[in-house]
C-alpha cells in the first residue's frame, strides 16, 4: 500500500481538539494538524466522525486507518493498536465548586472526598493510582455530566483534563482551580493498526516536520494559550 | 317476610334491545318457592337472553326484578344506559340465584373439582374442606366423580355440562337458572339429570329452565312459559300450555315429527 | 481453532483476578437493580393495568398518560432526568431527600420502575382484556364480587397470555439496566467499560461481559420456560 | 420555541435515519418473529430447536455487543477472509460492510428473537376449536396460518408488539457506535457542543413521543380490526 | 374404483390412548354410499374422539382408516408418536369429509357468512359469487338467513348450530360427520334440521352422526352403533339394535324415563 488515501477518525465534538463551527465544519487543533499532517505527506486525508465506543473497534475492521481523537498512550493500549510519536500532552487539572478549600495533595484532609474523572482517561488512572483508597471516585462518560453532579453536590471535586476543565468549568459561575496541574502520561499519539507500521513512520516522520517549521506551533497558539507541545 | 318468602322471584315487564334490535318485548314471571318453571321456544326467541337479565348479565332496558320481595334498583349512567344502582345487592342476588349456561362456561384453568368449590369458598365463604366434600358428592351425583382433576378442555361435552350442573348446584342456591341443561346429555343422563333437578325442586328450591325436554316441562314444571320472538305467547300449567294452548304459534311448535 | 484460543487466554491480560471481581460486584449491582425494579414494577403495573382498562376516562386516561410517557421516551432520558434532575432542584441538597438521592442507586431504581411498570401495564391490560367473556360471566353468575373476580378469575387467566410478552419484558430490563453506568452505577456494564477504557481491548471486555448477561438470561429463559409449562398445564394434552 | 442553536435542520435528519431504521427493522423483526414463532410451535424438531436457538440466544447477548459483534466483528472475520484469499490465490475481493444495512439487519435480528415469544404466546392463546374447525376442513397448514390463526391471535399479540416496537424505537440508538449519525447522537453531539444537557433531548423526546402516539393510533385501529366478533372483557 | 364408491369410509379397529386412558378400544366400521350411521352411547365413552379420529383431528393410536379406498398412511416420528404420513393426503380426505362439532367451532372473527364461504372458497376454490350465492341458500334451508352478517357472539346458542350445520353442507362433501347437531336445537328445529340430514342421505351423500336424538337414528339410519366405554356394545340395523339388542347396557341406556 502506497497511502495515497488515508482514513482518519474523530470523536465530535471534543473542543478544542475537534468539534464543529457554526457553519458545521469539522475544525479543532487536532483537526487542523491532521490536515497540515496529511498536506506534508501529499496524502488525500478523508475524515469520518466515529463514536468513541467504536473507535477501536472500527480500527481493526478497517473502517479507517488511523484515529487522532485525543487518545493517550498508555501500556494497555499500545498492546491493541500502534502509536505514533506523541503529539501534544495537556495536563490534569482539579476544580471545585468555590467554597472548596482542601488541599488536594493532603492526603488525610482528602479523605473521604468524592472525586469524579472521566472513565479512562489518563486523570482516571491518576486518580485510581495515587487516591484509590482513600477518597471515593466517580466515574463519568462525559465531561458535562461530571459537571452537573460537581453543581449538583454529589462530588466534592473533579479531576479533568485541564483545557477540558477550562472550557466546561471555569466558563460557569461559583467554581475555582485547586491546587496545581498535574503533568501526566506519555502524552497523546495517533493510534494505527500493529501492521501499519510504514504509515507509522510516515506519520512520525511527518508530525516531527512539522513541530520544527513552526506549522505545530501556529496551530498551537490558535487554540492554547500555553503550551502543550511534545 | 311472608310474601318474599312466597315469591322469590318476580320479574315485571321486562325490556331487552340489542342496538335497534328489541330481543325481548315485555315478560313478566312470578314464581313461588318451589316452582319449577320452564321457558320453551324457538331458537332466538329470547330464552337465554331472559335469563341473563334476571341474574343481571344484561341489564334489562326496563322492567324490575324482584328478588325475595327486594328489588332490584337501577340507575341510570352518563351515557344514557340503565346501569345496577348498587353493586353489593346484585352480587348478592346473584349469590343466591346460581346459573347453568348453555355453553357451560366452566373456568378452563381450573380442574373439574376447583371450579365447582371456587364459588363457595370464595363467595359463601363455606370452609374449604366441607366445600371438597360436598362438591364431591355433587360430582358423583351427576357421575363425574373419577374426572374431578380433569380439566374442561380434556372433556367430553356431556361431562362439561354435567360439571356446570354440579358447581350450580354446590351453591345450594334459593332460585335455580338452567339454560338448556341436558343439551349435550344422551338419554340416559338426561333421565339422570332432570331427577336431580326434581329434587331439588321438591327440597322447595325454585328453578327456572330453559328446556328442549317438552316431557320434562310438561311433568315437571308447576309453569309453562312459550316464548316467541321476545313475547309470551303462551303461559300458565303445563296442561293448559300442551293439552289447551290458545295460540297456533305453540301448536306448530309442538307437532311431533320424528 | 483451540491452540488460538489457549494462546489467547495465556497472552491475555484482560481477564485476571482484578477484572473478575470487577465483574463480580457489576454483576451484584446489576442484578439488585434489576430485580428490584422488577419487583416493584409488576406490584404498581398490575392494579394500573386493572384500571386502565376502566371506563372512566379519569382513570384510564391519566394512566395512558404515564405509559404514553414512559413507554414513549428512552429510558436514558427518564434516568439523566431524575438523577441530574433531582440534584438541581434548589435547596434539596439540605432536606432529608438528599440522602436518598444523593446515591445513584435510588434516582436509578425510581427510573428503571417507573419504565417497566409502564411496560409491564401495556401487557397486562392488553391480556386482562382478553379473558374469555363467558367466563367473566360465570363469576358474575355466582355472585363474585369485581374484586374476588380479578384475583381468581381474571388474573389467573391473563397471566397465561401475559406470561411470554413479560418474559421479553424482563429481559429487556435485564439489557436496559446496562444505562446505569451512565450514572456512575458500577455495573456489569460500568464494569466492562471500565476495563475496556483501561486495556482497551472491546472485544475481549465486552464478550466476558455479554456471556455473563448471557448466563442470567438463559437462567431467566429456564424459568420462565418452568413457570409458563406450570400454567399452561390446562392445554397440555390438547390433541396434535 | 426552543431555540436549537442551528442544529435543527440536523436533528431533522437525524430524525430520518432513526425512522428509517426503526420502520426496516420491525418489518425485519414481524417476518423472522412469524418465522420463528411458527417454527417453534411446529412439529419439526429441527426447525424448533433453530429457532429455540435464535430467540434464546439473541435475547441473551446485550444489543451493544450483538452490534459489534455483527459489524465490527463481522467486518474482521472478512478482512480476514479477504486477507487469506489475497496472499494465497492473489484473488483481490473486499467487502465493506455498509452501517445504515448492517443496523437494520442487527435491529431486525435482535427483535426478532423478541417477537417470536410475542407471537408464541399469542398463539398458544388462540382456542384449539377455532384451528381445529380449519383444519377440520381440509385447510393447508398455510391457510389455517392466514385466516384463522393468524386473524386470531393478532389481538393477543398486539400489546407485546407495541411494546416491543417502543423498544426497538429507542434501540435504534445504538446505531452511532458503528458509525451512523440518528437523531440521538446528533443531541448528544450538541449538548456536548453547547454545554447544554438537556436542552437537546427536548426535541428527541418529542420526536419519540410523536412516533409513539402515531404507532398507538395505529395499533389502536389494528386493536380493533383484531377484536372484531369479540366481545370485549371487562376492566 | 367400484369398491372405492362402494365404501367412501372403512374404518378398522381404531384405538386411541390419552395419557394412560384407553377411550377407543378397538371401533370398525364400514360404509356404503348413501350410509346413514348413527353413533350413539353415553356421554364420555367415546363417541366424539371417533368422529375426531376419522378426520385425523386425532391420530388413532392404532388401526386404519380407508377413505374411498384409499388408506391414509402413517408413520411414527422421532417421539414415538404415530402421526399421518402425508400432510397434502390429509388436507384431500378432510376436504371431502366434513364436521359440524359439538362445540360449534365457529370462526369468532368472522360474520356467519363468511364462516359459510371460507372453505369453498379456499379449499374448493369455487368462485366467490358462486359461493355465497350458495351459502346464502344453505343458510335460508338451516333459517338463519336474516342472521348472516352477525358474528357468531352475537347470536343464540341454536342459531351458532345452524351455522355451523350451514358452514359443513356448504362444502357438499361425500361424508359428513356430525358431532350432535341438534342439541341447541327446540323440537321444531330439530325436526327440520333432521329434515335436511335425511334430504342429503337421499342425495347419496354418507354421514355418520353422533346422536342423542332416539327417534332420528331409528327412523333415518342405515346403521347404528352403540357405544360404551370405548367399545361397541352393539352394532347393526335399526331394528336389530333397538329392537332386539343383545347387550344389558343398551337396553337399560333406551329404558324410556320421562
Ligand atoms: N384431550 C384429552 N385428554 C384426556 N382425556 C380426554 C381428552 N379428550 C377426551 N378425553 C376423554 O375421553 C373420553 C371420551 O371423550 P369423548 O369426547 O369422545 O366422549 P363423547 O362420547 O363424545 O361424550 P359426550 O356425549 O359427552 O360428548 C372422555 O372420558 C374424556 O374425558
Ligand atoms: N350480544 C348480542 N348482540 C346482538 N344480538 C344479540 C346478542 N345476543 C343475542 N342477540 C340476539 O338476540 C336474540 C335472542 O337470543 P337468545 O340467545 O336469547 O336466544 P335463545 O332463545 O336462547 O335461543 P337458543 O334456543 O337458540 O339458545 C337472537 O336473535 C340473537 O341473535
Ligand atoms: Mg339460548
Ligand atoms: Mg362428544
Amino acid at each position: 500500500k502506497d497511502w495515497k488515501d488515508i482514513r482518519i477518525a474523530f470523536d465530535v465534538p471534543y473542543e478544542p481538539f475537534e468539534y464543529r463551527d457554526d457553519d458545521g465544519n469539522l475544525t479543532g487543533f487536532e483537526v487542523e494538524l491532521a490536515e497540515a499532517m496529511c498536506e506534508e505527506l501529499g496524502a488525500n486525508c478523508e475524515f469520518v466522525i466515529q463514536a468513541w465506543d467504536g473507535m477501536i473497534p472500527g480500527l481493526q475492521a478497517r473502517k479507517f486507518d488511523a484515529i487522532m481523537s485525543s487518545m493517550s498512550i498508555t501500556p494497555e493500549r499500545a498492546e491493541r493498536v500502534l502509536f505514533s510519536e506523541p503529539y501534544y500532552n495537556t495536563p490534569g487539572g482539579w476544580f471545585a465548586r468555590e467554597d472548596f478549600d482542601t488541599d488536594v495533595t493532603d492526603m488525610d484532609a482528602m479523605d473521604g472526598k468524592t472525586v469524579g474523572v472521566q472513565r479512562g482517561t489518563t486523570m482516571d488512572t491518576y486518580v485510581t493510582d495515587n487516591l484509590g483508597g482513600v477518597v471515593t471516585i466517580k466515574r463519568y462518560t462525559t465531561a458535562d455530566d461530571m459537571v452537573l453532579d460537581l453543581e449538583g453536590q454529589r462530588l466534592d471535586v473533579v479531576f479533568v483534563d485541564y483545557p477540558v476543565g477550562e472550557q466546561t468549568i471555569l466558563s460557569k459561575d461559583g467554581f475555582k482551580e485547586v491546587g496545581e496541574p498535574v503533568k501526566l502520561g506519555q502524552g497523546v499519539g495517533v493510534a494505527m493498526r500493529k501492521r501499519d507500521k510504514e504509515l507509522a513512520e510516515m506519520v512520525n516522520e511527518a508530525l516531527a516536520t512539522l513541530k520544527e517549521d513552526g506549522t505545530y506551533d501556529d496551530i498551537m497558539d490558535k487554540y492554547f494559550a500555553y503550551d502543550i507541545k511534545m | 317476610m311472608a310474601m318474599a318468602d312466597d315469591a322469590p322471584l318476580i320479574c315485571r315487564d321486562i325490556h331487552k334491545t340489542f342496538d335497534q334490535n328489541e330481543v325481548l318485548k315485555g315478560i313478566s314471571l312470578e314464581t313461588r318457592k318451589g316452582d319449577v318453571v320452564s321457558l320453551i321456544g324457538s331458537s332466538g326467541s329470547g330464552k337465554s337472553t331472559f335469563l341473563r337479565c334476571v341474574n343481571l348479565l344484561e341489564t334489562p332496558t326496563s322492567g324490575d326484578i324482584i328478588v325475595h320481595g327486594d328489588p332490584i334498583r337501577f340507575k341510570t349512567d352518563r351515557k344514557g344506559e340503565r346501569i345496577p344502582a348498587d353493586n353489593k345487592q346484585v352480587e348478592l342476588i346473584r349469590a343466591r340465584l346460581s346459573m347453568v349456561f348453555q355453553s357451560f362456561n366452566l373456568w378452563s384453568h381450573m380442574t373439574v373439582l376447583e371450579n365447582v368449590i371456587e364459588a363457595p369458598v370464595h363467595v359463601l365463604k363455606v370452609p374449604k374442606k366441607e366445600a371438597i366434600e360436598r362438591a364431591e358428592a355433587y360430582l358423583h351425583k351427576v357421575g363425574i366423580h373419577e374426572r374431578k382433576d380433569y380439566y374442561p378442555a380434556q372433556m367430553s361435552g356431556g361431562q362439561q355440562q354435567r360439571a356446570a350442573i354440579a358447581r350450580a348446584l354446590a351453591m345450594e342456591p334459593d332460585v335455580m337458572l338452567f339454560d338448556e341443561p341436558t343439551s349435550a346429555l344422551d338419554p340416559e343422563l338426561v333421565g339422570e339429570v332432570l331427577k336431580v333437578m326434581q329434587g331439588l325442586a321438591e327440597e322447595g328450591r325454585t328453578m327456572i329452565v330453559v328446556t328442549h325436554e317438552m316431557s320434562f316441562a310438561r311433568d315437571v314444571s308447576s309453569q309453562v312459559l312459550f316464548l316467541h320472538q321476545g313475547v309470551i305467547e303462551e303461559q300458565g300449567s303445563p296442561e293448559k300450555v300442551f293439552d289447551n294452548p290458545e295460540s297456533e304459534r305453540i301448536r306448530q311448535f309442538l307437532a311431533p315429527r320424528f | 481453532m483451540p491452540e488460538f484460543i489457549t494462546a489467547w487466554l495465556e497472552g491475555n491480560d484482560v481477564f485476571n483476578a482484578m477484572t473478575f471481581l470487577d465483574y463480580w460486584q457489576g454483576l451484584v449491582n446489576t442484578v439488585q437493580l434489576v430485580f428490584l425494579s422488577l419487583i416493584i414494577g409488576l406490584v404498581v403495573a398490575i392494579p394500573l393495568a386493572i384500571l386502565r382498562n376502566s371506563p372512566h376516562w379519569w382513570i384510564n386516561k391519566p394512566i395512558w398518560l404515564y405509559t404514553y410517557l414512559f413507554r414513549g421516551t428512552p429510558l436514558l432520558i427518564q434516568l439523566y432526568i431524575i438523577y441530574y434532575g433531582i440534584a438541581q432542584v434548589p435547596g434539596i441538597q439540605d432536606t432529608f431527600w438528599w440522602n436518598i438521592f444523593r446515591e445513584p442507586f435510588y434516582p436509578a431504581l425510581l427510573a428503571f420502575t417507573l419504565n417497566t411498570a409502564a411496560y409491564t401495564t401495556e401487557i397486562f391490560r392488553g391480556a386482562i382484556a382478553a379473558t374469555p367473556q363467558g367466563e367473566i360471566e360465570a363469576a358474575k353468575a355466582y355472585g363474585m364480587s369485581w374484586f374476588l373476580r380479578l384475583r381468581r378469575i381474571v388474573l389467573p387467566s391473563a397471566a397465561r397470555r401475559a406470561v411470554q410478552a413479560y418474559a421479553n419484558e424482563v429481559i429487556f430490563m435485564l439489557h436496559a439496566s446496562a444505562i446505569a453506568s451512565v450514572v456512575t452505577i458500577v455495573d456489569l456494564t460500568g464494569a466492562a467499560r471500565n476495563i475496556y477504557s483501561r486495556h482497551y481491548a472491546p472485544f475481549e471486555a465486552f464478550i466476558g461481559v455479554a456471556l455473563i448477561y448471557m448466563a442470567l438470561t438463559f437462567l431467566l429463559v429456564f424459568a420462565f420456560r418452568k413457570l409458563e409449562n406450570h400454567l399452561l398445564r390446562h392445554q397440555q394434552p390438547a390433541g396434535g | 420555541m426552543i431555540d436549537l442553536k442551528g442544529y435543527g435542520p440536523r436533528l431533522a435528519e437525524g430524525a430520518v435515519v432513526t425512522i428509517e431504521l426503526a420502520l426496516l427493522s420491525l418489518l425485519l423483526a414481524l417476518v423472522l418473529g412469524l418465522l420463528s414463532a411458527s417454527a417453534k410451535l411446529s412439529r419439526n424438531r429441527f426447525a424448533r430447536g433453530l429457532a429455540s436457538t435464535y430467540t434464546t440466544v439473541v435475547r441473551g447477548v446485550p444489543d451493544l455487543v450483538m452490534m459489534m459483534l455483527l459489524y465490527y466483528g463481522g467486518q474482521v472475520l472478512v478482512n480476514r477472509i479477504s486477507d487469506w484469499l489475497y496472499e494465497n490465490y492473489s484473488i483481490d475481493w473486499f467487502v465493506q460492510f455498509d452501517p445504515f444495512i448492517s443496523g437494520v439487519l442487527t435491529i431486525g435480528l435482535i427483535f426478532g428473537a423478541y417477537m417470536a415469544e410475542t407471537f408464541r404466546g399469542a398463539f398458544l392463546a388462540v382456542e384449539t376449536g377455532q384451528i381445529e374447525a380449519a383444519r377440520a376442513y381440509g385447510f393447508t397448514k398455510w391457510h389455517t396460518f392466514r385466516r384463522v390463526m393468524v386473524p386470531q391471535m393478532m389481538r393477543h399479540a398486539l400489546p407485546g408488539i407495541g411494546n416491543n416496537w417502543q423498544v426497538l424505537l429507542k434501540t435504534t440508538a445504538l446505531v452511532s457506535i458503528i458509525g451512523l449519525t440518528d437523531m440521538v447522537r446528533v443531541a448528544e453531539e450538541a449538548a456536548k457542543a453547547e454545554r447544554s444537557p438537556f436542552l437537546f433531548f427536548i426535541p428527541v423526546a418529542a420526536v419519540y413521543l410523536a412516533l409513539t402516539a402515531v404507532s398507538e393510533l395505529f395499533i389502536k385501529w389494528l386493536d380493533r380490526r383484531a377484536n372484531v366478533g369479540v366481545v370485549q372483557g371487562e376492566g
